[in-house]
């Protein structure tokens, strides 16, 4: 019987090792798994390298993960925001490094990962200083750079619907990087709003396909990091918030 | 005297410019309120970089969904007809030419249509790239709204970009507050410009050669409040 | 406005000229568009290129296209079947070019030209005689081929419901090739089961998204191929069936 | 007496490796039939090229629905918690090494693994590759399911396959009509054989030289319909 609920976010998280590379789902502050973020700043690993288009906002999730000082490097398409100075100050500082990659090549390349391709071929960047040192094609006369798929140890990805065996939908928006980040990594991890019978959600719905899921858990009520960065609520690790 | 145009009105202008049935991506920051603009009659399908098309406008507070929000991070809402997709499916359509035209607003804009908008290159930023290289690329016409010149007066339509560009030669139109120039492969050509406004003064207040001085017209907006 | 929607099959295909490259949709007997393709031989473009996983079955549908002379090239994986005499004897006797390529690298050449995408590196074939004359890369120790993207100019789609912007939805396993064909071909024509009010599909359960469609035409109860077959019924052109 | 394995005790044979909560691609033809013998208690979701996962059995014939066929275009059926996916993401998943275990046919397989499925290399025949390079390619763990020998008696099992290779050192283990023989980093090594066939017995009807002397046990099945 195939059964990848877990009872605890803690639980679901305390695989993850010092070092390891992880995708984290997001946009803005849609679709984040803050409370997975969490509780794996409560278990603690050391030197991550994360991947998310932003680099945190105000002081939860993602930036709070920064700012207990796990994390060694990023690797997003834009780090800077109206409440990324958690991420600024450590970039300016030079504790943290930063790898920029165009948004749409970062999402190729998380789904070349997953679809077992070993590169491909974009226009993205081309005559820009972020091209400089790759390797070119030209295919009906234009030019392409060549770039690499980029695999992780482990995706955190937060849903909407989830059933036993790891089937998943997205809510709105939210779907963003979690569909193509839950096939790139070793072990995905999602925190789904509620977890249905196994048939509940009808088989031309489904966006992620259990295959591509190891671990879910569900969080009912999931906390808004807006309206904690509204409230310049800090997460402080442990019990809460 | 020479009129300036209010953003708005900017924005009206290059409205006028997108066609019934369009495709189109605005930009995070001024370019968004084109779709305020868009005129009566035409069905314009806007898509947004984080997994949208058919977005619609800024919701009634009440309304408020923060997992519906648009690429600038505000919340929007969606109209019938509008899809959901995950970002590698967004990206394949702005990359595989499927959106018609993306506004973007630009720091520079060279003679050739090369785009400079995501980087000033100072040694303190943070260096942040987002959508931007996709959809200059990406988009089957780039339209750009910007003032003609900085705060301080500095040319922003140039011979060649001093700023780390976007995408060389990707610029279709510039939409500035006091004129509509399109970049032909023979170099930037003056399609409307404000009265009162010479084009020796427009030439002078741009750091290009224009072309089009016998063909240009005039850029007439309404007052917007 | 924007409406998608076309009265006749005849005025659907009326746009396809000779020497086009045509993707159709469809694997096996599921999610062929019979009747966009009955109405393409009824209006009779030559020398067409046509890129399909089969090779047509019985005489209908593809087989009847490839029977009525209109077809100069096939680029398919599997062309051979129990009912694909048609295609074998053309093939033998010469009068047909045929292209194959492994399935999974014919879907992702059609996702690669939708995308935007100039060439990947895939590990199948690879020690097989179709990576003869091939690009190589080796990536972490492993060894890919490079492979073109495939564009077309029209993709013939058969869906489930659709509405005037063209969103698309597919029934069961009929999806198969529809979604990433759509994608990749200069004009996307679809026959829909049923034709729906804008906003009748969710907007999370849109698989196609009507930016990728250009022609939708409504075929309410399109005929089976497989049964077409079994009765041993032709196409002959004109009037039906 | 050697006991020969009938295609039913093959499948049975090889099903018992196949792990609860395995996922599963089943080749077209005899690996098919693998479905049926899965042990009680064990919860497998088959995939199929065609775009899904959690395909259950062929239907009565009158719930038949033509739109619900298997890679091998048979009618099949969805079981609750089941997907469909398009063509280029079920290929994801094949090459992106999602799929635990493939079970293929095979025309012959090397001591390297290396297998041969696809085309026999006749001037007559239409080449049809289908999706078999990617399977074999793609999957964790690719088994064979063959008869030990062909029809004339050739081997299957040879030291360099002589038809067109699917893929190169791909093969986990093979089930034949009369052992179980894994594919090691060494060579081939028998795992299993039928009671009454001695070593040497299955040395002299397989084509590259077997290891496993020593360890191999039998090849014990019950007697099915």
């Amino acid at each position: 019987m195939i059964d990848k609920t877990i009872e605890t976010l803690a639980e679901a998280v305390s695989l993850i090792k010092d070092g390891a590379v992880i995708l984290v789902s997001g946009f803005g502050e849609s679709g984040n798994p803050t409370e997975l973020t969490h509780a794996l700043i409560d278990h603690g690993p050391r030197e991550l390298t994360l991947v998310n288009n932003n680099a945190g906002n105000g002081h939860v999730g993602l930036a709070a993960l920064l700012e207990a000082g796990l994390v060694s490097k990023m690797i997003c398409s834009y780090p800077r925001s109206s409440h990324s100075e958690v991420f600024n100050t450590m970039y300016r500082e030079g504790r943290i490094e930063l790898e920029v990659v165009p948004q749409g090549t970062l999402a190729e390349r998380i789904r070349a990962a997953g679809a077992g391709i070993g590169g491909f071929y974009t226009r993205t960047t081309i005559g820009t200083s972020l091209a400089e040192g790759k390797e070119r094609r030209i295919y009906r006369g234009e030019e392409f750079v060549l770039e690499d798929p980029l695999h992780a140890d482990f995706a955190l990805v937060k849903a909407d619907l989830a059933d036993r065996w790891g089937n998943l939908t997205y809510r709105m928006a939210a779907r963003n990087f979690g569909p193509i980040m839950c096939t790139a990594a070793n072990t995905t991890i999602v925190q789904a709003r509620k977890i249905v019978d196994l048939g509940d959600i009808p088989p031309e719905q489904v966006v992620t396909p259990g295959i591509y899921v190891d671990r879910v858990v569900e969080v009912t009520n999931p906390i808004s990091e807006r309206e904690m960065i509204a409230k310049d609520i800090r997460y402080i690790g442990g019990e809460g918030p | 005297m020479t009129e300036i145009l209010s953003r708005e009105q900017v924005a009206w202008r290059l409205a006028q410019d997108i066609g019934d049935g369009s495709y189109v991506n605005l930009g995070i920051g001024m370019p968004e309120i084109v779709a305020n603009y868009i005129p009566d009659g035409r069905e314009i399908v806007f898509h947004s970089e984080n997994g949208i098309l058919g977005m619609g406008p800024e919701p009634a507070a009440i309304e408020i969904e923060y997992d519906l929000i648009n690429a600038g991070k505000k919340p929007v809402t969606i109209l019938p007809g509008g899809a959901f997709f995950h970002h590698a499916d967004s990206f394949g359509m702005i990359r595989g030419g499927h959106i018609d035209i993306c506004v973007l607003g630009a720091f520079q804009v060279s003679a050739k249509g090369d785009l400079a908008n995501w980087s000033t290159g100072g040694p303190d930023a943070v260096p942040s790239v987002g959508g931007a290289m996709d959809l200059a690329l990406g988009a089957q016409r780039v339209l750009v709204m910007t003032d003609h010149n900085t705060k301080n007066g500095d040319f922003k339509i140039v011979e060649e970009c001093t700023y780390p560009p976007t995408g060389l030669g990707v610029v279709g139109t510039v939409c500035t507050d006091i004129a509509v120039i399109d970049i032909s492969a023979d170099g930037p050509v003056v399609r409307e410009k404000v009265s009162g406004l010479s084009f020796d003064d427009l030439q002078s207040r741009t750091g290009a050669r224009l072309l089009g001085v016998e063909s240009c017209g005039e850029l007439k907006v309404p007052v917007l409040d």
